[in-house]
């Protein structure tokens, strides 16, 4: 590709953020319809892009320079394609259900510019070439999308989304502790598979590097909802919007694994971690989260909250499977955090639909629910077997991956503990997720009602979501094929 | 002989003249001519200086017609010379600056008496700053007392008898030691000529004999004269003495009085017993010692004063801590800091005594802080003549107290075991000094609504352009310091 | 020591007269004390010179009858500063009586400190 | 240029301020337009002579001995004077707006003006002596700007002010005799001037001189315990506060005593002393200490005052790590803080000018009505905390690195320190921001009536700033440069 044309890779970064702040800006349009066709275009457009970029070769541009040994440099590897893949198509689907959803919220300009910005910074952070240029569009991340937590504005929205800032901002400094290091200590910050430091190197500052590598586990950690950091998750992700939500548990959590596989698999490398005390440590408290987080939300009661916790523990699925340092765990992983991305999105818009139309946000209000949305509840089904990974939905793949993984790596103790875990958690999974579609669709005798309007805006997005978790589960190689190509270089 | 080798003498004498003729006369024409005879002693002193700074030799003028081992001296370089000098002007600047005072405070029939006993107190220090004799000094250490205490008592108020009346007994304590120093040291070498005297403590240090007597009366002379200049802790007298007398006279006391006896400690330690026998003595150590105590705890005695004169009077007690701890340095270089300080404290001094005045009386002659409180709005120049003193004080860079302050510091980097206290102490001491001087600025800078009447700089012209005289001395001191440093270090060559 | 001390037995007395002089000015809260104090001790002081000064057989230092000799006469020059302090004493001693009568005519007190906590309590 | 010039720009910003001040104007805009012209002419002249240095020396008068005042323009003084000039016409601008509320305005301004003059002669001292009597001088003429309100408060603070800046250039003074004592010279050479045959078996006593000096100088940096005075001089007009107490004056502390630390002691003597690990774990104690006062504290002045405390040990930070990227570091914390805290400075004046309120609980929803202040207050707040891509995130991490590259291993606990401190910045910075765009429910707009963004005169330099912020974040290679340089004794 000519050099020139690399600054293409600029323009879905900036097309959506330019987008939102002039939405931002300009605060008030006159007629809904005119910033519904806005926003819709400029997704389109930037899907578009995004597209364009995709079916590209590699390409590469470094933008400026911070200071001389701070470029800010982009480039387009397997893994951003596939993070960037993965969220456009969420960021479309979620942004079209925002339309029908938005109606009864105050503010909606607001609402979108940061979506939209928010939008433009994830793929910023896929795209990333280097370690400086993720962590900035990292803390934009989180700077970003802290207007739609706080959206509503009711004081409970204003403690999680201070909450959230200051989990966040307490995480980024800690990686940037280690980041500091990185810099100063590697030849370059360019993300290379396999790692960028000498063996020889590291076994020299074995020690410095175990606490480094300990304090980003730690610091990207707490994006991902890692234990003990996780109580911003189940906080902030509930008060937002229902698409907010959505795209909130399912893609900007994944911010944190992507800058963890970016420090880890593609700086430090994978074989420095394996062996060591700190991979352990990792290890065990991803278990204690995995475990904790369902119980957590097995026994709570509001439906977008139990959500949230079952966010905390599938996210630590990816990290589990990113501790084990094994190749098909690794596979497992990314496979995972394409299929909980599907899947938690598709939740939580589920919920959203359900408080849109009902006004129900408790688990036990939900009685008859798929009397009353039948289509809504039957995504909802889908996607919960396959969060609980019962073929053939993608979890069922991406779970077998990781324990198998998990079985085959040598890791005494966690190669049989952590599959048990994560069948235990599979089945409290079952147990929080099911009974809303068994309530739902048998409410009981007596149980009368009538069936509510559910518009296309909300169930189309519905339904692409729950068939793609359908579609990866029964062809899981379509996706596997792209994740192989990129274990393989890692690992 | 050069005809400007008599002005010293005929300064001394004068004056003298002077006092006693003004007995005789109404205290308009006494003040007239006290202004003259001041102004003419600071003329002939200034003559002399300039000869002796060009000749860069040391006088001795026989008085009477014996000659020497017997006779009575007086003795003079370039140092004697511009002491007398700076003494003339700051005598001179405080009387004016305290004029409008000693109208008001001193009955009309006594005011003829105040002018008398200046011109004693002029007179007698110009004796102790001039004389070679030992038993002449006594004598006119007491005449200083005595006019010093005149000074004191002049406006007849309670409190004032009772200061002089301290001020007296501390001061013949004092002045009792510092007469059997004398006699003891007369006893040991049978000279009272102050460069005989040397010879023959010289010629006994040598022989190894008498140690002990002369270690002594070193300390009994040097006990007196520090009693006399209220070295702490021998300081009770002083806040009451310059705390209720008539401005003029507290200027004057704490500038000249107390710097008469250092001068002739001064004196005492380089022409009667030779600085290296008294550097060498333990006596310095003490000196030292109280040097920096009386740094600090002078300064925490003002903070804690509520009364603008006797905060300023207790700030005394610290610079005279100064000085003394630069004579414990035994350098020559904490001498030559010592004898700046002289001159900077009393300029300063003198400065702030006549200013607080100026603040004081449009505050209701009230002196404490509550009533000052926006004095520098009432009477501007007062109020600005004060905050120059107090920076100077402090040791703010252009002003004279930052040169002394330095040129201790550097002094005290010669010393090695003296260095890190004498340095520190000067710190704190900065530190406190700014805590009571800053405290008592921004006080008089606080405006306040009170019934007390403004003052206009064309109302008293006089106190004005004394002030602007003293400011001016001041930044002289503090931005040309290189020639007085000169000129300190020249006659000291030449003073023993 | 003791010999010493015996052989000089007139500057022994002059000292303690000293000690005794100097402790009653600076301790004794009479003022009328305190003068007789300085008083010792100037008279002390003056003991001494007169005592440093005396030649044993020697004759004043007064020229009576021509007779130039010095061997004749002690050492004039302690009379001489004797007398000089005696004036000086009377002096300062007048001065201190003077003072004391004023304080004692307006507080009808002799003691100082008494005095100065009256004065306290006046406030001025 | 003639080195004659050094004098003029010292000697100008008084003489126009005493003009302002005694002559008969007849109209307010007429001194004022008089009073910029001059400080612009001024500011001007500077820069000029930043760019054809005088290569002489210009003595003023000779004190004893060979100590006299003397002016010369080396790099660091560059740096500082460069600075200052070019923030003084901005700030001058702006208080010609906001000193419309206030009596005594022409004092004000002489005052104000004078402070230029002695705050470049600090910067283009030549030796110790010359920078310690401009040092005194400053505290002398920022008096009664500080006292200018004459309120109680007002006087309290000024005398704290005194008493703890006096006092500290007390203890300098001590460092200053050592330095013309024990150094071959007392001017300013890189690399120190001190003399190993004079200093001997001294060395522990200089050491601990220099840890005098550091405390006497830092008093005015408001290291910690004798920052007391700083936030209480938040009373003076917000002018004074901005540029005296966030820049002038506190940097002056800081750059004496990056002048002893490495013109006069040297870093070679100091390095590994039991002297820097003591200083340095007072400048660590008191960044963590002044963010989590800031927090604390809830006068929205008195709240930035913590945080410049906190920020100037930044500048110390590097400062005491003694190494030449440390100086660097310092450098351009110098210079990015001072932009940063300028400007929020200025807003938080700016919403005192506009609505009268002091307090941050006051701030509610603000934002809607003053946009343009909360947008520029936002940038700075950000810049403050250290996200990439605006200045602050440039000078952390130049400390940071230099901290890693002098491989202390205290400095590394510093770097934790700095990371606390921008976790506790994101914390009081946000929380207003956050406050002022979302305010909690049942929070009534009519209250804010009438209240509006100021006027031109105040926001031309905040523009300025902002822009200045993000550009420097941006790019900020050549700044940086020239601090190499100046660290290696190139420039």
């Amino acid at each position: 590709m000519e050099e020139k044309m690399n600054f293409i890779l600029l323009v879905p970064i900036l097309f959506p953020v330019i987008a939102g702040v002039f939405l931002v800006w300009k605060r008030e349009f006159r007629k809904r319809r005119n910033l519904l066709w806005f926003v819709g275009t400029a997704l389109l457009i930037t899907g578009t892009f995004v597209a364009v970029n995709l079916m590209g070769g590699e390409r590469r541009l470094t933008a400026f320079y911070l200071t001389k040994e701070l470029p800010v440099f982009f480039k387009l590897d397997a893994l951003g394609r596939l993070f960037a893949l993965l969220v456009t198509l969420v960021w479309i689907l979620a942004g079209f259900f925002s339309f029908e959803y938005m109606k009864k919220e105050k503010r909606e300009t607001r609402y979108y510019g940061f979506y939209l910005i928010t939008f433009g910074v994830l793929l910023g952070l896929d795209f990333s070439g280097n370690l400086i240029t993720m962590y900035l569009f990292y803390e934009f991340m989180t700077l970003a999308s802290l207007p739609l937590v706080l959206h509503s504005q009711t004081r409970e929205a204003l403690m999680a989304g201070l909450k959230y800032l200051f989990y966040s901002f307490c995480g980024a400094y800690l990686a940037l502790f280690g980041i500091y290091f990185l810099i100063r200590m590697g030849n370059t910050i360019e993300f290379t598979p396999g790692g960028v430091f000498e063996s020889g190197f590291l076994a020299e500052h074995e020690t410095l590097f175990l606490v480094i590598t300990m304090l980003l586990i730690f610091g990207f950690g707490v994006k991902a909802g890692m234990f003990p950091m996780h109580a911003w998750l189940t906080a902030a992700h509930p008060v937002a919007p229902g698409p907010a939500s959505g795209v909130l548990s399912g893609i900007i959590v994944k911010g944190g694994v992507l800058a963890l596989i970016r420090v880890l698999y593609y700086l430090i490398g994978p074989g420095f971690l394996s062996g060591t005390r700190v991979q352990k440590i990792w290890i065990i408290l991803t278990l204690i989260t995995i475990f904790m987080g369902s119980m957590l939300a097995f026994r709570e009661p509001v439906l977008k909250k139990r959500l949230a916790y079952s966010t905390v523990s599938q996210v630590s699925y990816i990290l589990f499977g990113l501790a084990v340092c094994e190749r098909s765990a690794f596979e497992g992983a990314l496979l995972h955090v394409v299929a909980h991305a599907l899947i938690k999105v598709c939740l939580f818009l589920c919920a959203g639909a359900i408080i849109y139309r009902t006004g129900c946000k408790r688990v036990e209000e939900l009685v008859g629910i798929g009397k009353k949305m039948p289509v809504t509840l039957w995504c909802y089904t889908i996607a919960s077997l396959g969060l609980i990974g019962i073929p053939p939905t993608s979890g069922f793949v991406s779970k077998w991956y990781l324990g198998m993984g998990a079985l085959d790596s040598e890791i005494p103790i966690f190669s049989w503990l952590g599959p048990m875990i994560l069948i235990i958690s599979a089945l409290l999974t079952a147990g929080y997720l099911l009974p809303v579609t068994m309530k739902g669709f048998f409410p009981g005798e007596e149980f009368v009602c009538k069936r509510e309007k559910e518009p296309y805006l909300m169930t189309a997005p519905l339904i692409i979501l729950a068939a793609l978790t359908l579609f990866i589960g029964i062809f899981p190689e379509t996706v596997l094929t792209v994740i192989r190509t990129i274990s393989g270089v890692c690992i | 002989m050069e005809f400007v080798l008599n002005f010293p003498c005929f300064s001394i004498l004068l004056a003298m003249f002077a006092a006693i003729i003004s007995s005789v006369l109404k205290g308009r024409g006494a003040k007239i001519l006290n202004t003259f005879v001041v102004s003419l002693v600071g003329l002939m002193s200034l003559a002399v200086l300039i000869f002796t700074v060009r000749t860069g030799e040391c006088y001795v003028y026989v008085m009477g017609h014996f000659p020497a081992p017997l006779g009575n001296e007086l003795r003079f370089g370039a140092l004697e010379a511009g002491m007398a000098l700076f003494f003339a002007v700051i005598m001179l600047l405080s009387l004016n600056g305290g004029r409008r005072k000693i109208k008001l405070e001193i009955a009309e029939n006594k005011e003829h008496l105040y002018y008398v006993m200046v011109n004693l107190l002029l007179s007698s220090l110009l004796a102790l700053v001039y004389t070679n004799d030992l038993f002449t000094a006594y004598v006119f250490v007491e005449i200083n007392t005595i006019s010093a205490c005149g000074l004191i008592m002049i406006t007849e108020h309670g409190r004032c008898i009772e200061a002089a009346m301290r001020y007296m007994i501390m001061s013949l304590l004092g002045s009792g030691l510092f007469l059997i120093g004398i006699c003891i040291l007369y006893d040991l070498t049978g000279h009272l000529l102050m460069s005989y005297i040397h010879t023959s403590i010289e010629a006994i240090v040598e022989a190894g004999t008498y140690s002990v007597p002369l270690l002594v009366t070193i300390a009994l002379i040097v006990v007196g004269l520090a009693i006399k200049s209220a070295l702490f802790p021998f300081h009770a007298w002083l806040p009451d003495a310059y705390g209720y007398s008539t401005v003029s006279s507290a200027a004057m006391l704490s500038s000249l009085v107390s710097k008469g006896y250092i001068f002739l400690l001064i004196k005492l330690m380089y022409r009667v017993i030779g600085f290296p026998i008294f550097a060498n003595s333990k006596v310095i150590d003490v000196l030292f010692v109280f040097g920096i105590a009386g740094m600090i705890m002078g300064s925490l005695s003002a903070i804690r004063e509520n009364d603008i004169r006797r905060m300023i009077s207790y700030s005394s007690v610290a610079q005279i801590g100064y000085i003394y701890m630069g004579f414990g340095l035994g350098t020559m270089a904490g001498m030559v800091a010592s004898i700046f300080h002289i001159l900077s404290h009393a300029a300063t001094k003198s400065l702030l005594f006549v200013s607080a005045v100026g603040l004081t009386d449009v505050s209701g002659n009230h002196k404490d802080f509550e009533q000052l409180t926006g004095a520098a709005y009432r009477n501007k120049a007062a109020g600005v003549a004060f905050t120059v003193g107090a920076l100077s004080m402090v040791g703010i860079p252009a002003f004279s107290g930052f040169v002394s302050k330095l040129l201790f510091a550097q002094a005290a980097m010669d010393q090695h075991e003296k260095m890190l206290p004498a340095l520190i102490v000067l710190a704190v001491s900065s530190v406190l000094n700014v805590i009571y001087f800053m405290k008592t600025v921004i006080r008089i800078y606080t405006p306040v609504q009170t019934g007390y009447p403004s003052v206009r700089a064309k109302e008293n012209k006089l106190f004005v352009v004394t002030l602007i005289c003293f400011i001016v001395l001041n930044v002289l001191l503090g931005m040309c310091s290189q020639p007085i440093t000169e000129w300190i270090v020249q006659g000291l060559n030449v003073f023993a | 020591m003791g010999n010493h001390v015996f052989a000089n037995y007139g500057e022994v007395v002059a000292m303690l007269l000293f000690g005794i002089g100097f402790t009653n000015l600076l301790l004794q809260k009479n003022m009328i004390k305190k003068i007789i104090g300085l008083n010792i001790m100037d008279t002390a002081v003056y003991l001494f010179l007169a005592e440093k000064g005396y030649i044993e057989g020697h004759l004043a230092p007064i020229v009576v009858n021509g007779d130039l000799n010095p061997e004749t006469y002690i050492n004039p020059i302690p009379s001489g500063l004797v007398l000089t302090g005696i004036v000086v004493s009377v002096s300062v001693t007048a001065l201190m009586l003077s003072l004391t009568i004023r304080l004692y005519r307006r507080y009808h007190t002799l003691d100082l400190d008494e005095i100065t906590t009256r004065l306290k309590k006046e406030g001025r | 240029m003639n080195a004659i010039c050094l004098l003029l720009v010292v000697l100008i910003p008084p003489l126009a301020g005493a003009v302002v001040a005694l002559a008969p104007w007849r109209r307010r805009t007429h001194w004022m337009i008089f009073l910029e012209f001059a400080v612009v002419v001024n500011s001007v002249l500077v820069w000029l002579l930043l760019f054809n240095r005088p290569a002489d020396t210009l003595t003023l008068i000779h004190f004893t001995g060979e100590l006299s005042i003397a002016f010369r323009l080396d790099g660091l003084g560059t740096v500082f004077a460069g600075l200052v000039s070019f923030l003084w016409p901005f700030a001058t601008l702006y208080a010609f707006e906001y000193m419309t509320k206030e009596k005594h305005e022409r004092v004000f301004f002489f005052f104000y003006t004078l402070t230029y003059g002695v705050t470049l002669a600090i910067a283009l001292s030549d030796n110790i002596l010359t920078m310690y009597c401009f040092y005194e001088m400053l505290t002398l003429a920022t008096v009664p700007l500080v006292m200018h309100t004459l309120s109680r408060e007002a006087v309290l603070a000024s005398r704290k002010y005194l008493y703890y800046s006096i006092g500290g250039a007390a203890f300098a003074f001590i460092g200053m005799i050592f330095i013309i004592t024990y150094g071959d010279t007392t001017e300013f050479l890189l690399g120190g001037v001190l003399n190993m045959v004079k200093v001997g078996e001294n060395r522990n006593v200089l050491q601990f001189i220099y840890f005098l000096t550091f405390l006497g100088f830092g008093v005015k940096a408001a290291v910690c315990p004798f920052n007391s005075w700083l936030p209480q001089a938040g009373v003076a007009p917000t002018p004074v506060t901005a540029l005296l107490h966030a820049v002038a004056v506190v940097k002056s502390g800081a750059f004496a005593i990056l002048r002893v630390t490495y013109y006069s002691f040297g870093t070679d003597f100091l390095r590994g002393s039991f002297a820097q690990s003591a200083v340095m774990a007072i400048v660590m104690f008191t960044i963590v200490y002044g963010c989590s006062m800031a927090v604390k504290e809830t006068h929205l002045k008195r709240r930035l005052a913590f945080s410049t405390i906190s920020n100037l040990s930044y500048i110390l930070f590097g400062a005491v790590l003694m190494t030449p990227l440390g100086l660097v570091g310092a450098l351009s914390h110098m210079v990015f803080h001072a932009l940063m805290k300028i400007c929020s400075f200025f807003c938080a004046g700016a919403i005192i000018h506009q609505t009268e309120r002091i307090y941050v609980h006051q701030l509610d929803g603000l934002a809607k009505k003053m946009p343009k202040i909360f947008g520029i207050f936002t940038v700075s707040a950000l810049a403050l905390m250290g996200v990439p891509g605006l200045c602050g995130f440039i000078s952390k991490f130049n400390l940071a690195s230099a901290a890693i590259e002098s491989g202390n291993l205290l400095s590394y606990f510093g770097i934790g320190c700095l990371l606390i401190s921008a976790l506790l910045t994101a914390i009081y910075m946000l929380s207003i921001v956050v406050r002022a765009y979302f305010p909690a429910e049942g929070f009534r707009e009519e209250t804010l009536e009438g209240i509006t963004d100021p006027n031109w005169m105040m926001l031309v330099p905040l523009i300025v700033f902002v822009i200045l912020i993000v550009g420097f974040g941006v790019f900020s290679a050549p700044l940086v440069t020239l601090f190499k340089d100046i660290a290696g004794g190139l420039f």
